[in-house]
């Protein structure tokens, strides 16, 4: 039961970022939730290359006795969640610093009066 | 070589332009014969308005939003419908995703 | 092995590294002279072309190609950044470098006047660069990465008139929808990972079982890319950010939604390839069932495209509600190859809906260059604003006469060649279906010949007596699509022959794009 | 293709284009004379007389040409040529006087819907760009009566290809294979027969919508907005337009027996050669006769001008209603014999 835990930590955390995106209306709540999202998936990578008393994946320290490679976590997902956080940050900056501006042009930070566009 | 083939029918389009060029150099001809020319600057310049006095092009220039008037209203139902849903609301956006992805969950038997 | 050769070898990973280069280069050249850039900016571009057009010789020819970073062979495990080029791939970067060179044409005079340039261009490049990375690569997580580069890069280039509210509210619903769907596609790279342990597509492809995460992957992977390429009702983020962005860089983000219709493809027709046409639901094949939904979403996605551009009276807006019914036009066709694999119409239905995809992307992007030649020249946006403007500005009329025959499919220009392959095949699935596609695209004549009157003929308005015709940079731009339209308009079947069929071909033949990969372990 | 090939299909297409030229023009207008002379004769008038078109427009083309000030000049002069022109490019393709078409191999259905369009939208961008609010409003009616009645037209065309395909043909959208076998001759059972009459009556109705003719002359309407959007247009352009009602009227009957009538008499009669085509001529001038006076003058002397929502209406409403009911029996045509002969 307890290694489905983080996978029942993901879902949950996909599920209270949607939420926010969905029924909060302050823009600053809308972009954690996406954060939120993101860091769902990326524990879920994460997840995936654990294995049980796994070392790092570095071969010039690995400590003595442990069997290689079967003994270290997966090295990829650790790869793929480090693209995945930068991105994330790019994404992240970029969403605030638009949210900075519109606050600025709209005077709120109000989803449904921050619509202009519409029809 | 130049004719498209859908396996249903053809259409070539070089030869249709040929047919128009000729057809084009033909009734040009035709319609070099008529008059060409009418009084510049009088009153038959002007715009037929069954007499009436003419006004400024702002007043008489209709624009395009009234264009196609009696299509809309004939379906102002739909529009009703559709202005409904695109309501600019950025969570409503993410909203029809997550509406989707559901049913076509349901449809692939993952719920 | 002479340098020809080695220059065809690794000509995929310079098509991505020129303009991401180059991108780089653009704030430092900017410094020395403006014009140098603009100049700069346009031989990347062109000496990506040429490197495209070595590719494209060489894959048409020779067959898929496979490029593996950093290392001469693909080894096991299968984790590597590789590039597959086949001829699909060839297909779309071919359009997206036809668009840059466009777009970076028009951009010379459209946004002389403003500030900030040296990132719009490091911006433009970059999206360029990105977009044809989606389009090469053969990596899952590779695709993932380049499609959140283009994501931001779009965000940051809609946002780009930074003075106007609404192209940031734009730039915002934008980027929070389109983040949210990258972050579901890499929740479904996971998922393949965490079953086949690969990431490159030709190997899952090999090993894909249709489990039960197969099918939550499917789902996640055409529901998100299905909404970047805007279908309904998840387009609605798209005309929000085409109508918002400067016109000369629509004509890129075309590219990139393109793109996302490419993965679509690539995701239907090589990933799940194997697996489609066996797997059975509500006692139909998948395929079948895959194909029906694409098509409903497609119809929807035409009607209301052009029943809601019939009322838009932004004119950019009003395109870009078009261009969500083109892009309905696109996935009806490629629905009905899928729903009919395997009979002769299905070939015709793909045919005709990736040679739409061509024409969409040259005629939505000649009218969204037309719209921003007006927007330049009058600074208006709204259609009741302005009349009469064919008197002043004699080229963009003809222009936009080219562009309102094409997109509305009249004959002869590139859109009804296209449209008429797609009506052929897919009455054939069920007649209803071209009944709609037809009774759209007449709807879809009614709608620019209502912009034809608004904008160019009507009475001369007193504002308007001294417009001036648009500068020759972007004349020049608009005549190159125009010619490019009437050209396939005219001779239809070079094009197909040489560019469309090897496509279609490519993604129906997926065994080949297989053991391109598996055969070079 | 070798010179000779080359040579011959070069005269073909001059040849065929000065000759149908000459005939959609001449007939067009000596069908345009019976139908005056007809619906005068119905409204107990005596009429003019059967060459009054021809004589029309030799006075229009001693009238003076005006261009409105607030027209686009160049629009203005090409557009009434434009829409003449293509409406006589579909002649090519479509078999008249009862010979197989010229062209059938260069253009099928969908081409011929199309590039029936564009008579029509010739009309509506000249009235656009003549600048006159009367012009302008007519031209918007034109254009939603185009939406209007493309809806039923395109299920006719499609049912029919679709009938043609369900029955193992090839090319089934091109006119050789639609006059090779009639489509009387496609359907198995009674359902077939009646929803193919269906289709026909609905291609009936469509024809006078396509010619703006009352009922459906929304766009002109010569008693509320003075013509509509021809009302700037005089002299040789309005005689163009004059000259390309016409033809149209001449294409439309030619697709309706086209289509549905596709039969000669000669081999009925076992006439050969030349006897043989003038006979096979005079019954096809017959039967465009027959169509025109159904679907254009009868119905013209009958029935009074629809307002634009009401026409809209009848072509979304019940005429694709009833030329969708007509594709249902189509396609249940064959199904409902089979079930009967199962049995």
């Amino acid at each position: 039961m307890i290694e489905y835990i983080p996978f029942i930590a993901v879902v949950g955390m996909i599920f209270i970022g949607l939420y926010a995106v969905l029924f909060r209306r302050n823009l600053i709540k809308i972009v954690i939730g996406i954060s939120v999202i993101e860091s769902g998936v990326n524990l879920f990578l994460i997840t995936l290359g654990y294995r049980d008393s796994g070392v790092a994946p570095i071969y010039t320290s690995l400590p003595a006795g442990t069997p290689s490679p079967q003994g270290m976590v997966l090295p990829v997902p650790q790869a793929l969640t480090l693209t995945s956080i930068v991105i994330g940050v790019a994404v992240l900056a970029l969403m605030l610093s638009l949210v900075m501006h519109i606050y600025r042009k709209y005077g709120t930070l109000d989803i449904r009066k921050i619509r202009r566009l519409k029809e | 070589m130049f004719t498209l083939e859908s396996g249903s029918g053809f259409w070539n389009p070089l030869l249709w332009i040929l047919i128009v060029f000729i057809a084009f150099l033909l009734l040009y001809g035709i319609r070099g014969f008529g008059r060409n020319t009418y009084k510049k600057d009088t009153e038959q310049t002007k715009a037929f308005l069954s007499g009436n006095k003419e006004p400024s092009p702002d007043e008489m220039h209709v624009k395009a939003s009234n264009l196609y008037w009696g299509f809309t209203t004939s379906l102002n139902n739909v529009y009703t419908a559709l202005r409904k849903m695109h309501t600019g609301n950025t969570s409503d956006y993410v909203l029809w995703f997550v509406i989707i992805l559901a049913v076509l969950f349901l449809v692939f038997g993952v719920m | 092995m002479t340098v020809l050769d080695l220059l065809i070898e690794h000509a995929p990973a310079l098509i991505v590294a020129i303009p991401l280069f180059g991108a780089f280069l653009m704030p430092l050249v900017s410094r020395v002279n403006e014009k140098l850039r603009n100049i700069l900016a346009l031989s990347i571009i062109c000496l990506t072309g040429f490197f495209i057009w070595l590719l494209a010789t060489d894959v048409l020819a020779r067959g898929p190609r496979l490029y593996i970073f950093g290392a001469k062979n693909l080894a096991s495990p299968m984790v590597r950044i590789l590039f597959e080029v086949d001829s699909m791939s060839i297909f779309m970067i071919t359009i997206t470098v036809i668009l840059a060179f466009i777009a970076l044409v028009y951009s010379w005079s459209f946004m002389k006047e403003h500030d900030g340039l040296d990132k719009y261009y490091t911006l433009v490049l970059l999206l360029i660069a990105s977009t044809l990375g989606m389009e090469l690569t053969g990596d899952v997580f590779n695709f993932f990465v380049f499609l959140e580069i283009s994501c931001i890069v779009s965000c940051a280039l809609i946002a780009f008139f930074i003075s106007e509210g609404e192209a940031l509210e734009a730039a915002f619903k934008y980027i929070v929808v389109s983040s949210i769907g990258a972050l579901f596609i890499l929740f479904a790279i996971g998922l393949l990972y965490a079953q086949y342990d690969a990431l490159n597509i030709a190997t899952l492809a090999q090993v894909l079982k249709y489990t039960f995460l197969d099918k939550i992957v499917l789902v996640l992977l055409v529901v998100v890319l299905g909404m970047k390429a805007g279908l309904v009702p998840m387009h609605m983020w798209l005309p929000d950010s085409y109508g918002r962005a400067p016109p000369s860089v629509t004509l890129i983000i075309i590219g990139a939604t393109l793109a996302s219709f490419y993965g679509v493809l690539r995701v239907i027709f090589t990933l799940y390839g194997n697996v489609l046409s066996n797997a059975m639901r509500f006692a139909l094949p998948v395929n079948v069932l895959v194909g029906w939904i694409l098509i409903a979403l497609a119809i929807i996605s035409i009607i209301v495209g052009v029943i809601m551009a019939l009322v838009q009276t932004d004119l950019m807006r009003l395109i870009a509600f078009a261009a969500v019914a083109e892009v309905g036009y696109m996935f009806l066709a490629i629905g009905t190859s899928i729903a009919a694999l395997g009979s002769p119409y299905a070939t015709t239905a793909l045919q005709g809906g990736l040679l739409h995809l061509l024409n969409d992307a040259l005629d939505i992007g000649l009218l969204f260059l037309v719209a921003g030649a007006l927007y330049y020249a009058t600074k208006k946006r709204l259609l009741d604003d302005i009349s009469g403007l064919a008197r002043n500005m004699k080229y963009t009329t003809v222009f936009f006469i080219i562009g309102l025959l094409a997109v509305a499919g009249m004959p002869p220009l590139n859109g009804f060649a296209s449209k008429f392959l797609i009506y052929e095949s897919v009455y054939q699935l069920n007649p209803i279906l071209s009944i709609v596609a037809i009774l759209c695209s007449i709807l879809m004549l009614a709608i620019f010949v209502k912009v034809f009157y608004a904008a160019f003929l009507g009475p001369e308005l007193p504002g308007f007596k001294d417009v001036k015709e648009a500068p020759r940079s972007m004349l020049l731009a608009m005549g190159l699509v125009a010619g490019l339209a009437i050209f396939i308009g005219l001779f239809p079947n070079i094009v197909i022959d040489t560019l469309v069929k090897p496509a279609a071909d490519a993604l129906v033949n997926h065994a080949q794009y297989i053991s391109t990969v598996i055969g070079g372990i | 293709m070798d010179i000779l090939e080359l040579s011959e299909l070069s005269v073909r297409i001059i040849l065929g284009t000065l000759g149908l030229t000459a005939f959609g023009i001449i007939f067009g207008l000596f069908y345009k004379g019976i139908d005056r002379k007809l619906s005068a004769r119905m409204q107990g008038r005596i009429g003019p007389p059967l060459r009054q078109p021809f004589r029309d427009v030799a006075k229009l083309f001693a009238k003076e040409n005006i261009v409105p000030d607030h027209a686009i000049p160049w629009i203005f002069n090409l557009i009434p040529l434009v829409g003449l022109i293509a409406a006589i490019s579909i002649l090519l393709y479509l078999p008249i006087g009862g010979f197989p078409a010229l062209f059938s191999w260069g253009g099928d259905l969908i081409v011929i819907l199309y590039l029936l369009l564009i008579p029509s939208l010739s009309l509506v961008i000249g009235g656009f760009s003549s600048g006159s609010p009367y012009a302008i409003i007519g031209a918007q009616r034109e254009m939603a009566t185009i939406i209007a009645y493309e809806f039923p037209l395109a299920i006719i065309i499609i049912t029919i290809a679709w009938k043609f395909l369900q029955k193992g043909a090839t090319n089934v959208f091109s006119l050789a294979t639609i006059t090779a076998t009639p489509v009387w001759n496609q359907v198995t059972g009674p359902l077939g027969i009646i929803g193919f009459a269906i289709l026909l009556l609905v291609l009936l109705l469509v024809t006078p919508a396509e010619l703006s003719k009352i009922p459906f002359d929304a766009s002109e309407a010569e008693t509320e907005i003075a013509g509509g959007l021809l009302v700037e247009y005089s002299g040789r352009n309005l005689a163009m337009f004059y000259l390309m009602d016409g033809v149209k009227t001449v294409v439309l009957a030619s697709l309706v027996v086209t289509l549905f009538f596709p039969y000669n008499l000669s081999p009925l009669l076992h006439l050969a050669s030349y006897p043989g085509m003038a006979l096979d001529i005079l019954f096809y001038l017959f039967k465009v006769f027959l169509i025109i006076l159904f679907s254009v003058t009868l119905i013209r002397v009958a029935i009074a001008r629809l307002k634009i929502d009401q026409i809209v209406y009848t072509y979304w409403i019940p005429l694709t209603l009833a030329s969708l009911v007509g594709l249902i029996l189509v396609m249940w045509d064959s199904v409902v014999m089979n079930l009967f002969s199962s049995a």
